[in-house]
């Protein structure tokens, strides 16, 4: 339904109902930490914010769903396709066993670290790096963000503090010499 | 808690990219209180950052590997880390005729640029699926916002909406497939990969996995049939940003994806020979027939770009040290071209503004000689004619294709670049056959340093060859 | 029924469809295509996560935790171009996105 | 015998008139005039260089001689120049003509002088090095390098229709060159090495890849030929080119095809060749007879006389892959003479289209009346194109027919044909400009030859008599290396099963 | 001596081709002519040197050539009694038409030129007899037809000379087509092109009992090989001789002048193909077959050309056509294996041919350039001179003699002596060329005295106009007339013994081949029944 509602704003919501789906997911394989996450962030943040730019676009929905049946045979077509192949991929794989716990960072037992302080360890740790730079990503996205969307209106008043404190009678005091007998 | 992980990793590998990194926050600050007026400064420190940088890396390197793996510094990278440097500080020092005169001088224009280097430079020296997907969400996060830069043009915004929608799938085609690699292998680092590979064959899911990467990757480089952004980008970003594009992130997703597919899966290379093979036909096919169409130069440029990524690909296909050397002997020669074809790009400007139709070049053999020829010496050299660079560049690739059995490819491709001919020389044709419209105005001083350094590379080249073709052996051999 | 990776990637698989499905047929609103590009993230989460548990293995998990980070990062950013694009263009049908074309 | 690295030198003089020409500023007549001279004394010292070549030449060797071999891009290829009894004589050919060129041009041109001369005199270089080059790829280099200056040539200083001509002439070029690279990189897979010298002395590719090696070379020199089908390039390029330029085309540029085949596919793969000699054959016999029937249908004065070009060079390919002694020595020798003739023939159209501005056959007529000197030089060019015994046309006609009799007289029978029909064209034409009464208002006025005509005619006159008399001088510089070259191609034949024609013919 | 001979004509050509319109017309024409008379002279020393003198075969090597593998070509003088004889041939007529020229062509502005090409053709002719191999001889063949397009041209604002002139160098280079494939073929069978070499292993080909040449897909034993070698050379002498089928360029080529129609195409040039069959005899007497198509030839051309003859009314073209059939004769003659009779032939024909065009020629600068018969008659009493020479070439065409006294002009003797010889001929063919030659002969009577009658005798048909004007032609031009009536009346019976006599092994040496083939033609051409005799004079 994300994507064949008529309406963005119930794709959003169906959106989340697939996150919180997923973060259910998670949690039943133990990855506690990132079920967290992906409600907080997602739907907290992220998803908020996707429905306040549809809100605020406020585009004409009306005609959403023409065209998008033009088109469905052949995506259909191709969507089953990718899919089956997927499926069939996906349908006999298996762990090798030699593989058990032969990665590069072994979870530890569950009893001994509980999920978060186990990804907090080797992320602060051996993948401060990878940390380091996702800070990075978000940086340039909130430089972006701020770069394209933030706009200096002309006409709009602002108060300027630093310019207020500063000022003195000379600038503010215009003193005029007024010539006798012809007013300002 | 052992002390391995907390012993301080060696940050001497990575020190251009914290030097970088740092800079740019710093001259952030700088903007941020500095205003509008700033501008010029915070450019000229971007450009004296990103030379720092490379001399770095070309007088002192350090190469080896630091947090624990994840990063890698090596003749490889240090010197296609060079060339993404060249490619970056050219195109920022071109932008600012360009910006002055379109009224889109933003501070952090330049320093976005930079934070995109930095994300190329990761993933130049990833040595890990997670440091390479961080390296290119950190430069593509940057290249969106740089190409809708423009914020008020509607080609700008347009262009770069269409970047980002397809950047970010093949964001996702790239993860989905690493995580593919990462469930059959087990590992995320190369070395991991390519030990776990060595003990039994490809399956069907590792499969998958490699070609849904190499659809994120071909993004990324806009090899057909993922291309489809890149006219429109090219066209409708600000020129100096075509300029960037079509130089630095080309090179830098072709330095990743050749580390990815020689160190981590160069055991599996008949597994992804295939699927290279193919995209390296399609786009030298596509990039010679759909730009004889163009009017737009960048557009026309753009498609030249596929068809070049096309037969960079043709190197890679090969899988042998000697395809990577001419790989990397071709995307020097590229960078040369493209950055001199964008200076001749940038200065065409009129006094009612820019142009960028092929037809407004006419007649420039009249009106400006040095940089008609000039021009036609780039030309001269995408259409691969000896002895210009462009002539060296592919056929090291292509005799190292023919070399690794691949005959067939190598005729393709030449034949290609005979219809691609067409185009270049419908170029020059206008400049040298057709009668003058109008005049240019002058060229600004760093276009013309650009525009002579680049044509210097390109047409000289032949002339003292060693030190590119030895450093691109160099390079290429600690791959092998 | 014992859930096995495979069922996991499955749904994966099924989600990764879907959003692809949704970029590809989605002809008339870009936000769209922004949820879509959400739902592949979020499958190759799902993939991670799942091969981490059964492999034992918490590079896995942190690197869902990164993709976690840069998605909402590409999601801000993608909402930013959106709305400059809106403002100039006053449009985001899929459609109207074709000022240039070749 | 080699210390001063002369062929070095002689192709690269040209290159430094260029820098002179540089230094020439302004665009007023005078500077113009300067830039001319400068470009008349570099390549005029060139040539004169060039003989230095020439007279350190040995015969006898029928090796490589005056050799230099530098390092140039590590072992893939080096800097290796040299020449041998094929390629020495084309060397003193493109030095010899270019001055003429620049003299031929002197007037004629006089938009952007410096330009043009600038792009004769790289021409000039690439040209000149294309014939020493002992390295594929520098060869290719030459090569290929060389349509830059004639694309602009042709495109900028042509005639009307100079667009389509330089396209077609570019991408058909271009077309089949590429080709030809596929083939020298696949040769350095198997070989493993681009040195000339060094694939003549071990040729012995398989046989099946002969084939398609042969076959790419084919493409590329067979355009360069021009060969028919592929010749329909050469007559547009001709009639838009300059006359300087048409004057290269027909002299110079050309020959690189048939040297090409000379110096890689006969050589290189003999077996290949030996199994597609019936092609060159057929094809050259079409050539022969289809463009001289063509040429003879011809209304424009330089179109008739490109399509005669490709009707000679029929006779060259036929010589060459008859891979006997007569038969390529009369190649090579057809391919100077048709040097010497056709060039000359360009600079006579040239001489008229200089004054008329139009080289429609219709427009002229009797021009013996008015102009008998150029008549009597017209006339000599029309007859050493005909191929009258005593002009240098004729002997490598004979030869080469001579030569290919003995394979095959089929070929030489058609080939005979064209004796005759290049007799009709050439004369037709003749007549027609020449000839008749001098009706034509516009042609009153016309002027004999100047001073610096007489000076560009004079010495390919001489020298199309001379050695028409006495071709010896250029035949014996030949033997030596065709004869070794007969001899490993025979020995390759033999080695790779196939009867060789010598041992089929008659003991003598 | 020799060298003088060929070089001095070459001379005339270059001094005046380069500097004759500084040098002045009367310097020219003295200068070519002056150099002509020296070298005919000279030609008659070397005749009776070689001819009636006992010196043998002399070879002068200039220079090289060509050089080429195994073929090897060198500029040569070969000097034997064939060459003597053409010597003479070509010396005396042309400089008798030099001289003649310098009164005929005295109205033309281009003069110098005019002798310029004589010369050239001169020297080209010259080459061409003193050729000692075929590439020699293919240059001179080429050198006299460009010579002769030269000359056809030489009125070049005539639209109609320059597509005669044209028409035939095309003509014949169809003609040399054949010609150079017989060359090929030679040096494909023999190895070299030189006569020598060619002469002394002529009969050891025929040896080899394997196929010897592939020709046009036919594997050819040595026989047929020469046969189709023979064939082709032959095709280049039909072009040259204008025989059947290729004759057409000749009757067109009298738009030339005059003395170039006597000099190229009465004298020399035409019979070059003659002469090139008579220098190949060795081989061609190899090739039996060969020599049946050239009686064939010969035969249906002296018929088929003297039918023409008679209606012409162009009196350039009946004489033209007269040169055509006499060719045929000549090659009758060579085709049944009389050479020396044919050349014979050719020696005396040279005579009253050039004679009867030089007579035409006076007549047409009589009657101010007017060529058609029908506008002539009774011109006798204007230009007796003319006519009394006239009269005397006609008799020796038509071959006017006594028979059985051995008393008659030159064309009795020689005609006579080649229609004995078909008589007695061996090949197939003879029996027709023997009939043909006949009819020929009838026919040439009949032509011969029209054209006279028409000309000189009866009612004037030209205008008053010109009339008036008719005027005998000056003394510059009648000496070479008188001269060559001399030749006309005389050379057959002078000459006769040496030729085709009982002096015929001491004259001709083994120029033929010394086989025995021709001296026994010779022989039984002299036991031949009077009726055949009598035949010719009959007709």
């Amino acid at each position: 339904m994300v994507i064949a509602s008529r309406n963005p704003v119930h794709s959003v919501l169906f959106l989340i109902l697939c996150f919180f789906n997923a973060a259910g997911l998670f949690v039943l394989i133990g990855a506690e930490y990132l079920a967290m996450l992906l409600v907080v962030v997602y739907v907290g943040a992220v998803m908020v914010l996707f429905l306040f730019v549809v809100m605020m676009l406020d585009v004409d929905f009306a005609e959403m769903r023409q065209g998008f049946l033009q088109y469905l045979p052949i995506g259909a077509l191709i969507g089953v396709i990718l899919l089956v192949e997927l499926l069939m991929v996906v349908s006999g794989w298996y762990i090798a066993p030699g593989m058990l716990g032969e990665g590069s960072a072994p979870t530890p037992p569950v009893e001994q670290t509980q999920n978060i302080a186990a990804i907090g360890e080797l992320l602060y740790t051996r993948y401060i790096y990878w940390f380091q730079v996702a800070g990075l990503v978000l940086l340039v996205a909130m430089i972006g963000a701020i770069v394209l969307t933030l706009r200096h209106k002309p006409g709009v008043r602002r108060q300027n503090i630093s310019e207020q404190v500063a000022r003195r009678p000379e600038t503010a005091i215009e003193v005029v010499k007024v010539e006798s007998g012809k007013g300002l | 808690m052992n002390a391995e992980l907390l012993a301080i990793p060696d940050l001497m590998p990575v020190m251009p990219e914290i030097l970088l990194v740092l800079g740019a926050m710093v001259l952030l600050m700088v903007g941020a209180f500095g205003g509008e007026k700033s501008t010029p400064l915070v450019t000229g420190i971007c450009v004296a950052l990103l030379t720092v940088a490379g001399l770095i890396l070309l007088v002192s390197p350090h190469y080896g590997t630091t947090f624990n793996g994840a990063f890698i510094q090596d003749a490889f990278s240090q010197y296609m880390k060079v060339l993404v440097l060249i490619g970056s500080g050219f195109a920022i020092a071109m932008s600012v005729a360009y910006a002055r005169s379109q009224n889109f001088d933003r501070f952090e224009y330049p320093i976005l640029i930079v934070i995109a280097t930095v994300g190329m430079m990761l993933m130049l020296s990833a040595n890990d699926l997670i440091s390479m997907y961080l390296g290119v969400e950190l430069q593509s996060l940057a290249l969106y916002v740089v190409a809708s830069i423009n914020r008020d043009s509607v080609r700008s915004t347009e262009a770069g909406l269409k970047y980002f929608v397809l950047g970010a799938l093949s964001s996702g085609m790239l993860l989905y497939g690493m995580s593919f690699i990462y469930g059959f292998t087990g590992h995320t680092d190369f070395v991991g990969i390519a030990a776990a590979l060595t003990e039994e064959r490809a399956s069907l899911g590792l499969v998958f996995g490699i070609v849904f990467m190499l659809a994120g990757i071909a993004f990324k480089i806009s090899a057909v049939p993922f291309h489809m952004w890149t006219p429109d980008v090219y066209e409708g970003a600000p020129t100096p940003v075509t300029a960037f594009f079509a130089a630095a992130p080309k090179i830098a997703a072709f330095g990743m994806l050749i580390r990815v597919l020689i160190e981590a899966l160069g055991d599996v290379t008949t597994d992804w020979q295939q699927i290279v093979v193919f995209i390296a036909i399609a786009s030298m096919a596509l990039g010679a027939f759909a730009a004889i169409g163009q009017k737009n130069i960048k557009r026309l440029m753009a498609y030249s770009s596929i068809g070049n990524m096309g037969y960079a690909l043709v190197g890679l296909a090969a899988g042998t040290e000697a395809g990577v050397h001419g790989l990397i002997v071709f995307m020097t020669a590229y960078l040369a071209m493209t950055l001199g074809a964008f200076a001749c790009i940038l200065s065409m400007r009129r006094k009612e503004g820019m142009v960028e139709e092929i037809s407004d070049l006419a007649g420039l053999s009249k009106t400006n000689l040095p940089m008609a020829v000039l021009l036609a010496v780039i030309m001269f050299s995408l259409t691969g004619l000896p002895p210009l660079i462009g002539f060296f560049g592919k056929f090291y690739v292509f005799i190292a294709a023919m070399d690794a059995g691949l005959a067939p490819l190598v005729v393709i491709g030449l034949v290609t670049s005979v219809v691609a001919a067409y185009y270049y020389l419908r170029v020059i044709k206008v400049m040298f056959f057709d009668d003058a419209t109008g005049e240019f105005l002058p060229m600004s001083g760093e276009m013309k340093i650009v525009l002579g350094l680049s044509s210097a590379v390109v047409g000289l080249f032949f002339i003292m060859p060693e030190p590119i073709m030895n450093a691109a052996a160099n390079a290429a051999g600690v791959l092998f | 029924m014992e859930i096995g990776l495979a069922h996991y990637l499955g749904v994966a698989a099924i989600l990764f469809t879907i959003g692809i499905f949704g970029i590809f047929l989605n002809r008339k609103n870009v936000i769209v295509i922004l949820m879509s590009i959400e739902l592949l993230l979020l499958a190759v989460n799902i993939n991670l996560v799942a091969f981490s548990y059964f492999m034992q293995d918490m590079v896995g998990q942190i690197f869902a935790l990164l993709v976690l980070t840069v998605a909402a990062a590409e999601a801000a950013i993608g909402l930013a171009i959106l709305v400059v694009y809106f403002r100039n263009r006053g449009s985001i049908a899929v459609e109207d996105i074709n000022m240039m074309k070749g | 015998m080699n210390d001063w690295s002369i062929l070095s030198i002689t192709t690269f003089l040209p290159l430094v008139g260029v820098l002179f020409i540089l230094l020439v500023r302004g665009d007023d007549p005078d500077a113009k005039t300067n830039i001319r001279r400068v470009a008349l004394i570099t390549t005029t010292f060139t040539f004169i260089v060039s003989l230095f070549i020439w007279g350190g030449f040995t015969n006898e060797n029928p090796g490589f001689q005056m050799v230099e071999k530098y390092d140039w891009f590590g072992d893939t290829f080096t800097y290796h120049m040299g020449v041998d009894g094929i390629s020495m004589l084309f060397v003193i050919l493109t030095t010899f003509l270019m001055p003429l060129c620049i003299l031929a041009s002197w007037e004629s041109v006089q938009d952007r002088v410096k330009e043009y001369m600038i792009a004769f005199l790289v021409l000039e270089t690439l040209m000149i090095g294309v014939f020493c080059a002992l390295d594929l790829v520098l060869f290719y280099v030459f090569f290929e390098a060389g349509l830059i200056p004639m694309f602009l040539i042709i495109g900028v200083w042509g005639g009307p229709r100079r667009v389509y001509a330089s396209y077609k002439f570019f991408l058909y070029t271009l077309l089949g060159s590429v080709l030809m690279l596929a083939a020298i990189m696949a040769m350095y897979w198997q070989a493993g090495t681009l040195d000339i010298v060094e694939l003549l002395d071990k040729s012995d590719f398989p046989a099946q890849m002969q084939t398609w090696l042969w076959l790419a070379f084919f493409a590329s020199f067979a355009v360069k030929m021009p060969m028919w089908p592929v010749h329909t390039w050469l007559p547009d390029a001709h009639v838009e080119a300059p006359t300087a330029g048409s004057v290269v085309l027909a002299a110079i540029l050309l020959k690189m095809g048939g040297y090409g085949f000379l110096r890689f596919s006969l050589p290189m793969f003999p077996i290949a060749s030996d199994m597609f000699a019936p092609l060159i054959f057929t094809l050259s016999i079409v050539a022969i007879i289809y463009t001289s029937l063509v040429a003879l249908a011809q209304e424009d004065i330089k179109k008739l006389i490109a399509y005669s070009s490709v009707a000679h060079m029929g006779f060259v390919t036929m010589g060459i892959f008859s891979a006997n002694a007569q038969g390529i020595e009369g190649a090579i020798f057809m391919m100077l003479a048709h040097g010497l003739i056709s060039g000359a023939l360009f600079l006579c159209v040239g001489v008229i289209y200089d004054r008329m501005h139009t080289r429609q056959i219709t427009a002229y007529g009797g021009l013996v009346n008015n102009m008998p000197r150029y008549a009597v030089a017209f006339m000599i060019f029309t007859m050493a194109n005909v191929g009258l015994p005593g002009t240098a046309g004729f002997v490598g006609e004979f030869l080469t027919m001579i030569g290919v009799f003995q394979v095959n007289t089929w070929v030489a029978f058609f080939a005979a044909t064209g004796v005759i029909l290049s007799a009709a064209y050439a004369l037709f034409l003749y007549r027609r400009v020449v000839f008749g009464a001098l009706e034509k208002e516009s042609l009153k006025s016309m002027l004999d030859l100047t001073g610096r005509e007489k000076l560009i005619l004079a010495p390919l006159i001489i020298l199309t008599i001379f050695f028409g008399f006495y071709p010896a001088a250029l035949l014996d510089v030949t033997s030596a290396s065709v004869g070794a070259l007969i001899e490993n191609y025979n020995a390759a034949l033999e080695a790779g099963g196939i009867a060789t024609h010598a041992a089929a013919a008659v003991s003598h | 001596m020799f060298s003088a001979i060929v070089f001095l004509p070459l001379l005339g050509f270059l001094i005046v081709g380069l500097f004759g319109n500084r040098l002045g017309v009367k310097a020219s024409e003295y200068i070519t002519s002056g150099f002509m008379i020296v070298a005919a002279l000279l030609s008659w020393v070397v005749f009776f040197q070689y001819g009636l003198g006992s010196e043998s075969t002399q070879l002068i090597t200039i220079f090289r050539w060509i050089t080429s593998g195994d073929l090897s070509v060198n500029w040569t003088i070969r000097v034997d009694t064939l060459t003597a004889v053409m010597l003479v041939v070509v010396n005396s007529v042309s400089c008798l038409v030099h001289i003649y020229s310098i009164g005929y062509m005295h109205h033309d502005p281009h003069r110098p030129r005019f002798f310029a090409y004589l010369s050239l053709f001169t020297f080209a002719m010259l080459t061409l007899v003193t050729a000692d191999d075929l590439l020699q001889m293919f240059f001179g063949w080429e050198g006299v037809g460009l010579a002769s397009y030269l000359l056809i041209g030489f009125w070049y604002q005539k639209p109609s000379a320059n597509a005669a002139a044209m028409k035939a160098f095309i003509v014949n280079r169809v003609g040399d087509f054949g010609f150079a494939l017989g060359i090929f073929g030679v040096f494909y069978l023999y190895g070299s092109i030189d006569f020598t070499s060619i002469f002394a292993s002529g009969p050891s080909l025929l040896e080899n009992k394997e196929p010897v040449l592939n020709f046009l897909g036919y594997e050819l034993m040595a026989e047929p090989a020469l046969t189709v070698v023979c064939l082709l050379l032959f095709m280049g002498a039909m072009g040259k001789s204008a025989q059947f089928l290729l004759h057409t360029w000749l009757p067109d080529a009298m738009e030339g002048p005059t003395p170039v129609s006597a000099l190229i195409h009465a004298a020399t040039m035409v019979t070059a193909g003659v002469f090139m069959v008579a220098r190949l005899a060795p081989i061609f007497e190899l090739a039996p077959t060969a020599m049946t198509v050239v009686t064939f030839f010969g035969a249906t051309t002296a018929f088929f050309a003297a039918t023409i003859g008679c209606v012409q009314n162009d009196i350039k073209r009946v004489i033209a056509y007269s040169t055509c059939s006499q060719l045929g004769y000549m090659f009758v003659a060579l085709g049944v294996g009389a050479f020396g009779v044919g050349i014979f032939h050719l020696f005396t024909h040279a005579f009253f041919k050039a004679l009867l065009f030089l007579c035409a020629g006076s007549v047409i600068h009589a009657v101010s350039d007017e060529q058609d018969m029908r506008k002539m008659g009774g011109l006798r009493k204007h230009i007796p001179w003319t006519y009394w020479t006239m009269m005397i070439g006609t008799l020796a065409l038509t071959g006017f003699g006594i028979p059985f006294i051995g008393i008659g002009t030159a064309g009795f003797v020689s005609k006579d002596a080649i229609i004995e010889a078909a008589y007695v001929g061996h090949n197939i063919f003879a029996g027709y060329a023997f009939w043909a030659t006949v009819l020929a002969a009838l026919l040439t009577s009949f032509y011969s005295w029209r054209l006279v009658f028409m000309t000189f005798h009866g009612k004037p048909r030209a205008s008053v106009d010109v009339m008036k004007h008719i005027h005998e032609s000056p003394w510059v031009m009648l000496v070479p007339l008188l001269l060559l009536s001399i030749g006309a009346l005389f050379a057959g019976m002078a000459f006769k013994e040496a030729f085709m006599g009982h002096d015929y092994a001491h004259f001709w040496k083994d120029v033929f081949g010394g086989t025995n083939s021709e001296l026994a033609v010779i022989e039984e051409m002299h036991h031949v029944h009077w009726l055949v005799a009598l035949s010719p004079t009959l007709a």
